[in-house]
């Protein structure tokens, strides 16, 4: 099935891409994801521990299960308001 | 009302956003562009934000306060993009009948806002 | 800055005030002319103050502030005369570096300024 | 000796003045000036418990000793502020 991956801030830097189109097997997981995306891109490895990572704009746990169309997007450590 | 957008913020804009007869206050956070930060001279920032997704988490933090302090209206502007020292990345306003109400209010939305909104920041130094 | 006047306050040029580049966090708070109050549909307000000595109340709580949070900046604007419903009586901004201090420094204005200022306020009720 | 007595808000409405020259004893304080004061305008009696009292824009205590062209003024209870 399809799927659609979303890198953000350092892990867009790192891969490269912005978005991404990627044919995953039925059934998998986000953990799966992970350890998929980290194989296919190894610069994440080093960051995979503080990767965040959301089903359809909302944050999900590793045991979620995708479905075709889903769009999975990889967070960074979040940084947003001032430094105040 | 919530939005996170490139353009930006005019803090009385977002304060007459919650401005209602039956609220007596209204407490703001306006968070700016600081140099020096780590010792270091700020020559500008970008922030960068998973729009759609962050929208929604910061329509998430408008309900919890309504829900936690009854009666409380929530503004929340995050400005993305570049921004130069001295300009405004964050306005968020809380009104309620009381200021104790407002006051705990603004300050879990900045908390918060830190916690779950999917927005980035990068430091760009002199040197 | 610190100002007892009959014009109407513009929240924004408050803020501004003390917006500084090593300042991160400004916090404010805006009063505004409720109603109902007690009950009653308010039709106006009327603020009087002994301008003199409540402008040297203000920068007396600007100085206290200054003390006791280092780096704290502030300004205070109360209106004075008579005030329609949604009118702005009250602008404190005050900002810090960080922005627990700020929260904490505007609190405690706006709960110093009831004390010691001598403004007193007249609620005109309909009927 | 001469002061000046100032009355703001309730007790401006009371005494119908908002300034009034006064010609006091020398060495009086605030303390005999508000009885002075209060017995010169009985309406203000019912109030002289939550009256407070400044002298040249600061707060006094009772047994503050007034000089010539002093200004005192009489303050009721303050309501500056927004209800919030």
């Amino acid at each position: 099935m399809k799927i659609k991956a979303r890198f953000f801030a350092l892990y867009r830097e790192l891969t490269g891409s912005s978005e991404l189109e990627l044919e995953v097997e039925e059934g998998i997981t986000v953990a799966g994801l992970k350890e998929k995306v980290t194989r296919d891109f190894p610069q994440l490895q080093g960051h995979a521990h503080s990767l965040m990572m959301a089903v359809n704009s909302e944050y999900a746990a590793p045991d979620v299960k995708l479905s075709p169309g889903d769009e999975i997007a990889f967070l960074p450590p979040l940084s947003g308001g001032s430094r105040g | 009302m919530v939005e996170i957008s490139e353009d930006p913020i005019h803090p009385e804009r977002v304060i007459r956003e919650v401005e209602r007869e039956a609220n007596g206050a209204v407490v703001t956070f306006v968070g700016t562009v600081r140099s020096p930060s780590q010792g270091k001279e700020v020559l500008y920032l970008e922030y960068e934000a998973f729009k759609e997704m962050g929208e929604r988490k910061l329509r998430q933090i408008a309900q919890e306060i309504s829900a936690r302090w009854q009666l409380a209206d929530v503004a929340i502007c995050h400005r993305v993009g570049r921004l130069g020292v001295g300009e405004t990345s964050l306005v968020i306003a809380v009104a309620a009948p009381h200021r104790q109400q407002a006051f705990e209010a603004c300050q879990y939305a900045v908390d918060r806002l830190k916690q779950i909104v999917p927005i980035w920041k990068k430091e760009i130094y002199r040197e």
